[in-house]
């Protein structure tokens, strides 16, 4: 509640400091300073239940403990993001103040995806989320690839809007008791009325397009490879997890009782987006349209929690949105300075920037799910909620196989980075700060502690 | 614990010593201090050895418990020597001739430069060690212990001059054969652990265990261990390795692979006689074994030209006649024939040193002739050498010989046949040995002939003593139809058999038959004797490409080409098979098959990714189509 | 010490920490100095541990850290017989390699040294750890650092083979997760000293006592085995092996061979064995012809192997073998001789190792049919050679003797068959080793081997240490075996 | 067959068939003015069904406002006939045919449902403006401030986008 | 009448949306079909809240029937502002290939 009224606020403020303040570095202070009291007033109300505002929301949107955390997660992982890539931001145009309020809005966005309890409210945050990526993706106007993937993420993105909506309304037809509430459609447990199951597939198709999972995920590489690269960090990581956690909120309330009857359309949508993520990934040269496989694979990963749906999986996901959110964040904010993203630009990394290399080491090991990250860590909650589903344990074998596959395109970056020598000795990266560096190491640092210790996240959950 | 012959630790740790001394000094000793350090520890481990034998024959024998080598559940095996009649006449024979040895080296050895020098006597040295764990041993892994010390140490001291890959070769091929019969008596003792649960001699022996033991498992276990002895002890099939170990410095030859080693087959199943007496299966097979090999190493011993290989040959065949007595049951026979043998064969290989030595090198009797008159002592010693191993009496091998041959007619008169024709061939091959080599007008080149001269007495000394032994060596198993009460050997032996004897049921011979058969063995070797001499005393060179029969023998029966033809290139190219085309192409094929795989299907995947909206799209649809497929209709 | 801080603590974060300080070490002297002082410094502290075992020091053998958490894993290290012995193989095999190539140059010797160390830590958790998770983390941990060293400092075709080698060993490592987690879930509740309650937990006892059919059992006991099988490795899967054994470093491949391999038979005496009994017994016939089948191939491919380094390799293959059947006997003696000869196959391999370096640094080939008559030039280097790689093939009065006599005596009580066909491999051991030593040190000397010195005063001084070990352990077993004895009663009680 | 299902009929007809036809002709501008024929009839349907607000605002919001505005686009970017010069017509002919299929899937999957529920027709004051006015500004304030959100990011968007620089 | 006759027309329209954008290669065009797949689901909605609100239900609560009615509206609203966003870019597409034809936007691909 108050990160979504606050944050939209925010991006108001952003647009008049984009009026009135001509200096290209103060909206980053600004943006900070806001983030922070989002966070705060985030904090207070996941801590204390302080409320700034009073409305009433006639219950279309609930926030307990578990939603306030993850929209913490969330916002601290904007944080990072501010000031790991802030500074990036002037190289994709001159409208640094809009940029920052475009992600303010999608902040709003994000926050009702986690806490809306109305099928209106997953619209509009939905829609609230992608109108202003759109206008990001597009932001670098004289980059073709950029204006490309705007239009292709714009069409399809409103192509599925629609086919969500279809579903949405097929829901309220079916709902015995005419309700866009996502705990009172009254399912029962029998199987389900066939108005039901059309409105499900249509919200599962649409949902999956938004967490660009196969077989609809074809949006997802050229997107993230066409925009700038620091609104791909964002748009890859935050808000592709809030739209997880929309996911499995609005799956869990509303068709958790018949889990059962549509578990296999997640067995094939897991299936298919391990498949292609991973082994599309394996083949990459450009480091960024690999991330943007990876991310497809990750996704898959965290499908499992739709499958196994229960409180392990719940926490996971939590957990994989940092875990997954840091590690990718670091990986692009070292991706923005390098001068070539091949993966041959990594070459002899470990030499030139030894820094940044370990660091990044960090994050890929992350990624790949090595023990002390907290990429282990999550992948291991998911892992245990798929088993404790119970329900066909080959799909977990089936997962870790992929996750070994995984490691095979995490490590070529590695293996760059300290075995490969450089083709001529040009700097790979530019302005390096001292700030920055030390950013890395505490994004890394939240990484290994996050790894030993989960309970920093998970604690909060049923505070 | 107080019992004097706890000191029998002593005997071996002694040569250890030398060992440690020669080995760690070999840079800084001369010539001299080492072959010293080499002989006089093993002559002090003689005194012992003597000093325990007069105590043994005292009638003390004494099981000496020094600590637990291994104690795990069930399996107790300690680290015990075991002092009785058996093992103390061992004793003296290595330590005796052992020493005689070590002297004898110190000269012949002498051109070897003092460091190689000194690696020699600490081998040798070494061996002795091995050898009296061996016999010492009080239960078949102390015994297995020395069983592969001395293996190793021939292997050593064959390849002793290791920059000539022949010898290495035949080094690595002794030793992997001693392997293969290793293994046959690591499966025994493991089958006595798995049945018996100790491999102790005290108990396995003991009537408890035996009972324990089904009839099966007594004949597997002393098959097994027959195994072990067939390697050791160059039997059929596993016998191809002596004749190459000649490679080795003849003193070598004499001592490991006549006198000592090579009897340690013998000696183990003389050891475990009750297990064997139990087994009557296994006796025939060993009788059997036995009694092929002296015969195939009889006839190939007729055509050799090598003076060594000739010896060589008939070690194999002395031993195919041991195990014919053992195989009968003729313990005591056997291991006299052990003790005899041991004299007169170093005697001969040490005689066949002194020509060696005095040729130059040169081995090829076809070469030598006439030494008679350069060198008496050794002629004269290795005359009664060849007497006694062909049986001749009142020489010591007439004793032995004839007290296993009466015992296979007492068993089966086939096996006494064959064993006669054995012995004419015996004969026979040793005097045309001598007859080349001592008779007749000398053949090898002049150089030679100037070089020619008798040995120093650190080697005729030598071969002085242990002719005098093999002269009288036999007079302690007088056999019964001479002398009452003459066969001390077998009384003093007795405890070691009894149990065999209690159970084995002795036919005895009349005195006639045994006159008889001494008579008609006898003659027959003298026969083949004269015809040997004055066949051979007039030889010579003449290139006739044998044929036939005697080409087959010349060419020792082809066993080596066999073996190589059906065992050493199956495997070789069964390796290659595993290494090129399973490993390469199978396995490792298989798994970075499926690194390729991955690979291609990324490559195709991507063209999924066209790039064009429309097929995005169209792609979704289908997609949605599926799911609606997946939810409504299935 | 006492309850303050306990051995495996110690064993654990002393290495971390040298290694962390090597890193930030600035001159390769000083990297290597410290490296070395600190891992004789962890000798030290493993070799007491070995004296105060018993109930009367348990505080000091074993600890438990628990944090407050909903999942119950813990930070639970302690030390039973298994994990003291495989531990002090670990501390002794540290200074050992450290003194073998202390006359090595590796550039930027800092992470060198400080990811060997690393691995030291990695290795001594794995050993030590009670709680399924802490174990599951060290075994990942340990393999990182390797990657890292064979990647960096080893062949010309180090990448590729690393990498196999990663992919190998991650995989097997995940499936092996997937049934961490399933036995996990079959748990009971515990609730710690502090009250905190979990529905399921990671640790020892509770992994034991967990409620697994038979029909479970089954399956997971493959997803574990395999993990364990790529490690050892055992027949199907070692061909990552060779490869990486000639490609890395030799001082890392001293480690992966000498201890690494240990992790995989470590792992099935800790959990595989006493987690699914039911399956053991139903699959041990199948492991065990496996294993025998990988003795009798790896030692095949040996004779005809002109690589040296992988030779060695397929002998360590066959050796690993032979203790991996022993271990499915699963009878007293055998596994006591599998305990034994981890211990001594970690010495024996390591001497191997230290000689194949120096032939290869001083000569730069590694083929055999390239040397020849270095005994002529290095007597001394020749001799130790020798006697290390009769020990290798279990010559008597050698270390390696008693552990293959235990194995073979179990096995063959266990069926006689397995043991006289794995006795073949006795054979073929001798085969390939005085091949080996024919071809590369008799004869007379060709270009390659013209310039080869004989051994250096530190190298002396180790191959005589470990000659020494593999005499003294070959006359006197018997403190090795006691070491381990209740461990392994306990393990094969399970089975019964 | 009373006058309402007449002109639900005949509605209906109208819709589809200028749909079919908006997709189906060249010119990008008769494309448009076909949609604004199926927006037309769709009010049709909202009168029919009562929904007098809905109907208002429809035509208002999208045959006017936004179909204009598509016009204007079109207009200046004087896009005619040949915008789309090479027709695929196997890609098309699969086109039509999955989406079709979907449509029969779809359809046939719900045919099936024996409930018989009923439109109320013509009646009803659930559309009327009053009712939902009351709704939107009592339960629907919320969401109807925060959709303001869409409208600022959409005009950031014109901004970043639309501006020259 | 029935409500079967709704959703048949509806979801026709809704697939010719869909097949619009499967076959048409103008931006414009395709965004147009968008729309229309839009206006399907808002006929749908309403035609549902009719529906319901002669269900027992409505009894209980009398408004809740337009519930729908303003969730039809609230998709308008999106649908302008996706309109004047969507317009923008392709737009800004336009100015720089001077083609709207999306079979040209192939630039990201594989």
């Amino acid at each position: 509640m108050n990160a979504i009224i606050l944050s939209a606020i925010w991006g108001i403020v952003m647009m008049f400091s984009a009026v009135f303040i001509k200096s290209k570095t103060a909206p980053k202070y600004i943006a900070l300073a806001g983030i922070v009291l989002v966070f705060a007033a985030n904090a207070a109300e996941l801590y204390k239940g302080w409320l700034l505002f009073n409305f009433d929301v006639h219950g279309m949107l609930v926030a307990g403990s578990f939603n306030l955390t993850f929209i913490a997660v969330a916002l601290g992982c904007t944080t990072m993001y501010f000031l790991l890539s802030g500074r990036d931001f002037e190289k994709t145009g001159p409208h640094v103040a809009e940029y920052f309020a475009l992600i303010f809005f999608v902040l709003c966005g994000v926050a009702m995806c986690a806490t809306f309890n109305t099928l209106l409210m997953l619209f509009l945050g939905i829609e609230i989320m992608s109108i202003p990526l759109y206008i990001l993706t597009g932001s670098d106007k004289r980059n073709l690839k950029s204006n490309e993937a705007a239009l292709k993420y714009f069409l399809m993105g409103s192509f599925s809007t629609g086919i969500m909506l279809m579903g949405i309304a097929f829901i309220y037809g079916g709902s015995p008791n005419a309700s866009f509430y996502i705990d009172n459609i009254q399912l029962g447990v029998g199987k389900m009325p066939v108005m039901i199951a059309v409105g499900l597939v249509m919200l599962m198709v649409s949902m999956s397009f938004k967490v660009s999972a196969a077989p609809f995920h074809f949006w997802t590489p050229d997107v993230y490879d066409g925009a700038p690269t620091v609104f791909t960090s964002f748009m890859s990581t935050i808000v592709k997890v809030a739209g997880f956690f929309a996911f499995i909120r609005l799956f869990e309330n509303s068709f958790g009782t018949i889990h059962a009857q549509w578990q296999n359309l997640v067995i094939f949508i897991t299936l298919a987006t391990l498949l292609i993520g991973n082994i599309t990934a394996v083949f990459q040269q450009s480091v960024k349209r690999m991330l943007a496989y990876s991310s497809i694979a990750q996704a898959g990963f965290m499908l499992l929690a739709l499958f196994a749906l229960n409180v392990h999986a719940k926490e996971g996901l939590v957990l994989y949105s940092a875990a997954y959110s840091l590690a990718t964040i670091g990986i692009f904010a070292i991706l923005v300075k390098m001068n070539d993203y091949t993966i041959d630009g990594f070459n002899g990394l470990g030499k030139q920037q030894p820094l940044l290399a370990i660091t990044a080491t960090i994050f890929l090991l992350s990624l790949t799910g090595i023990p002390l990250t907290a990429g282990f860590q999550s992948k291991f909650y998911m892992l245990m909620a798929a088993v404790e589903n119970g329900h066909s344990f080959w799909i977990v074998i089936v997962a870790v196989l992929f996750a070994a596959i995984s490691a095979y395109y995490y490590f070529r970056i590695i293996q760059a980075m300290y075995f490969k020598e450089p083709a001529d000795d040009i700097a790979h990266v530019w302005d390096i700060t001292v700030a920055f560096k030390v950013l890395l190491v505490i994004t890394a640092a939240l990484i290994i502690i996050l790894g030993i210790y989960p309970e920093l996240i998970l604690g909060w959950l049923y505070h | 614990m107080n019992n004097v012959l706890q000191i029998a630790w002593l005997i071996p740790i002694l040569p250890l010593i030398g060992f440690m001394i020669n080995g760690a000094g070999r840079n800084v000793l001369s010539k001299g201090i080492s072959g010293f350090i080499g002989s006089a520890v093993v002559f002090a481990s003689f005194l012992l050895s003597v000093y325990v034998f007069i105590q043994v024959k005292n009638g003390n024998t004494h099981v000496a418990h020094y600590f637990n080598f291994i104690s795990v559940d069930f399996l107790k095996i300690a680290f015990d020597f075991k002092i009785d009649q058996l093992s103390s006449l061992f004793l003296l024979i290595i330590t005796g001739v052992g020493f005689l040895i070590h002297v004898y080296s110190t000269s012949y050895m002498h051109e070897e430069p003092a460091k190689d020098f000194a690696k020699y006597f600490a081998y040798l040295n070494l061996f002795v060690f091995s050898m009296l764990i061996l016999v010492m041993g009080a239960n078949y892994v102390i015994m297995f212990i020395g069983w592969e010390g001395v293996g190793l140490c021939s292997y050593l001291l064959i390849g002793y001059w290791f920059k000539n890959n022949d010898y290495t070769n035949a080094a690595n091929k002794a030793f992997i054969m001693n392997r293969i019969g290793d293994l046959g008596f690591l499966l025994a003792v493991f089958w006595l652990i798995a049945k018996a649960g100790t491999v102790s001699f005290d108990e396995v022996f003991s009537a408890a265990t035996l009972a324990k033991l089904s009839t099966t498992d007594i004949t597997g276990i002393t098959l097994l261990l027959f195994v072990g002895a067939t390697g050791k002890s160059a039997q059929i099939p596993l016998y191809t390795w002596l004749p190459d170990a000649m490679a080795g410095p003849t003193p070598v030859s004499a001592l490991i692979h006549a006198a000592t080693m090579v009897t340690a087959g013998i000696y183990m199943i003389a050891r475990s006689n009750i297990l064997y007496t139990m087994a009557p299966l296994t006796q025939g097979v060993v009788a059997i074994v036995g009694l092929t090999t002296a015969v195939l190493a009889a006839t190939i011993a007729l055509k050799q030209n090598d003076i060594k290989k000739v010896l060589a040959y008939s070690t194999v065949s002395q031993l195919g006649y041991m195990f014919l007595g053992l195989g009968v049951g003729a313990y005591t026979g056997a291991v006299f024939h052990v003790m005899t043998h041991a004299f007169f064969k170093a005697l001969l290989f040490l005689g066949a040193g002194s020509v060696i030595h005095a040729m130059g090198g040169e081995q090829d009797m076809r070469n030598m002739g006439g030494l008679k008159r350069y060198m008496g002592t050794t002629h004269l010693t290795f005359l009664l050498g060849c007497l006694a191993i062909a049986g001749m009496p009142p020489f010591s091998g007439f004793f032995s010989k004839d007290e296993i041959l009466a015992a296979a007619y007492a068993n089966n008169p086939v096996l006494w046949g064959i064993g006669v024709i054995t012995a004419m061939m015996t004969a026979f091959y040793m005097f045309r040995l001598y007859a080349m080599t001592f008779v007749g007008k000398f053949r090898g080149t002049h150089e030679q002939e100037h070089h020619l001269h008798e040995s120093p007495a650190a080697i005729t000394i030598p071969l002085i003593i242990l002719a005098l032994l093999a002269v009288i060596g036999g007079w302690v198993g007088i056999p019964e139809v001479f002398m009452h009460g003459g066969h001390r050997l077998e009384a003093f032996l007795e405890p070691v058999f009894e149990q065999s004897n209690a159970i084995t049921v002795k036919h005895e011979l009349s005195h006639a038959t045994e006159y008889m058969l001494m008579g008609i063995s006898v003659a027959g070797a003298l026969i083949a004797l004269l015809y040997a001499w004055n066949k051979f005393s007039k030889y010579e060179k003449t290139e006739v490409p044998s044929a036939g029969f005697s080409k087959l023998v010349e060419n020792k029966w082809y066993v080596d080409e066999i073996y190589n033809a059906i065992i050493v290139q199956p495997l070789r190219s069964l390796s290659v098979f595993f290494n090129n085309v399973v490993e390469k192409k199978g396995i490792d094929g298989l798994v970075n098959g499926t690194g390729k795989a991955v690979n291609y299907g990324s490559r195709q995947l991507r063209w999924l990714q066209s790039g064009q909206v429309g097929a995005y799209v169209l792609l979704m649809v289908i997609g949605i189509l599926v799911l609606f497929i997946i939810q409504l209709f299935l | 010490m006492g309850s303050y801080i306990t051995f495996p603590e110690l064993l654990i974060w002393l290495p971390l920490l040298a290694g962390i300080l090597c890193f930030f070490t600035k001159r390769e002297q000083s990297a290597r100095s410290l490296a070395l002082l600190f891992s004789l410094i962890i000798l030290g502290i493993s070799a007491a541990s070995l004296f105060y075992t018993g109930t009367k020091y348990a505080t000091w053998n074993a600890v438990i850290y628990f944090y407050p958490n909903n999942i119950g894993n813990t930070f639970f290290v302690g030390l039973d017989g298994t994990g003291r012995l495989l531990s002090f193989l670990t501390a002794l095999a540290f200074p050992i390699i450290f003194i073998a190539t202390y006359k090595n140059n590796y550039k930027n010797a800092a992470s060198f040294y400080g990811l060997m160390l690393l691995t030291q830590s990695g290795l001594m958790g794995v050993f030590c750890s009670m709680d399924a998770l802490l174990f599951y983390f060290f075994w990942e941990l340990a393999l990182i650092p390797v990657y890292f060293l064979c990647s960096k400092w080893g062949g010309e075709k180090r990448i590729q083979a690393t990498f196999k080698f990663f992919v190998y060993t991650f995989t097997g490592s995940l499936l092996m997760l997937t049934g961490i987690i399933y036995v996990y879930l079959h748990t009971s509740g515990k609730v710690f000293e502090d009250g905190t309650q979990v529905a399921h937990s990671f640790a020892l006892s509770s992994f034991y006592n967990a409620t697994l059919s038979g029909q479970e059992q089954n399956w997971l006991f493959w997803l574990f085995f395999i993990a364990f099988a790529v490690k050892m490795p055992v027949f199907p899967f070692h061909t990552w092996q060779p490869d990486t054994y000639d490609q890395s470093p030799t001082s890392v491949t001293m480690v992966l061979s000498g201890i690494m391999v240990k992790m995989g038979l470590f792992g099935v005496v800790r959990w595989l064995i006493p987690l699914f009994p039911l399956a053991t017994v139903k699959f041990s016939h199948i492991v065990m012809v496996l294993s025998i089948i990988g003795i009798i191939y790896a030692s095949c491919i040996a004779i005809v192997q002109d690589n040296l380094k992988k030779l060695v390799a397929y002998s360590s293959i066959a050796h690993i073998g032979l203790m991996c059947a022993a271990l499915f006997a699963m009878n007293q003696v055998s596994v006591q001789g599998v305990m034994l000869q981890m211990f001594n196959h970690g010495i024996n391999i390591i001497g191997l190792w230290i000689v194949v370096d120096l032939l290869e640094k001083q000569t730069g080939v590694k083929q055999i049919s390239k040397l020849a008559g270095v005994a002529n030039k290095a007597p001394v280097l020749t001799i130790l050679l020798v006697i290390i790689a009769l020990a290798n093939i279990a010559l008597p009065l050698t270390n390696a003797f008693t552990g293959e006599f235990l194995m073979f005596s179990g096995l063959y009580k266990f069926n006689p068959w397995y043991a006289a066909v794995a006795g073949i491999g006795i054979i073929l051991s001798a085969v390939y080793t005085l091949n080996m030593i024919q071809k590369v040190f008799y004869g007379n000397t060709v270009s390659t081997t013209e310039a080869i010195k004989d051994i250096s005063w530190n190298e002396k001084f180790i191959l005589g240490f470990i000659v020494c070990l593999i005499f003294i352990i070959g006359i006197y077993p018997q403190p090795v075996i006691d070491l381990t004895r209740e461990a392994v009663t306990a393990l094969v009680s399970k089975i019964k | 067959m009373n006058i309402t299902t007449l002109s639900f009929i005949l509605l209906s007809v109208m819709a589809v068939s200028s749909g079919i036809m908006m997709i189906r002709s060249k010119n990008p501008v008769h494309s448009i003015l076909w949609l604004i024929v199926v927006f037309f009839s769709i009010s049709g349907h909202y009168i029919l069904l009562n929904a007098q607000f809905l109907a208002i605002v429809n035509i208002i919001v999208y045959a006017g406002a936004i179909m204009v505005l598509f016009l204007f686009v079109v207009m200046l970017m004087n896009l005619n006939a040949d915008t789309e010069p090479v027709k695929n017509y196997r890609l098309q002919l699969i086109g039509v045919i999955s989406g079709g299929s979907l449509l029969l899937v779809i359809l046939s999957a719900l045919m099936k449902m024996d409930s018989k529920q009923i439109v109320q027709m013509k009646v009803g004051d659930a559309g009327l403006i009053k009712n939902l006015g009351n709704v939107l500004f009592t339960n629907y304030v919320f969401p109807f401030e925060i959709s303001s959100v869409l409208f600022l990011s959409a005009m950031i968007g014109a901004v970043i986008i639309g501006t020259k620089e | 009448m029935d409500i079967k006759a709704y959703i048949v027309l509806a979801l026709t329209l809704f697939t010719i949306g869909i097949i619009g954008v499967l076959v048409r290669r103008n931006a414009i065009i395709i965004f147009m079909c968008v729309e229309l797949m839009l206006n399907a689901v808002n006929l749908l909605l309403v035609a549902f809240s009719k529906m319901h609100a002669v269900s027992t239900a409505a009894k209980a609560l009398p408004t809740f029937a337009s519930d729908a009615q303003i969730f039809v509206f609230f998709i308008m609203v999106v649908a302008a502002a996706e309109v004047s966003v969507g317009l923008a870019i392709i737009v800004m597409l336009y100015r720089n290939t001077h083609s709207v034809d999306v079979n040209f936007l192939n630039r990201l691909k594989n």
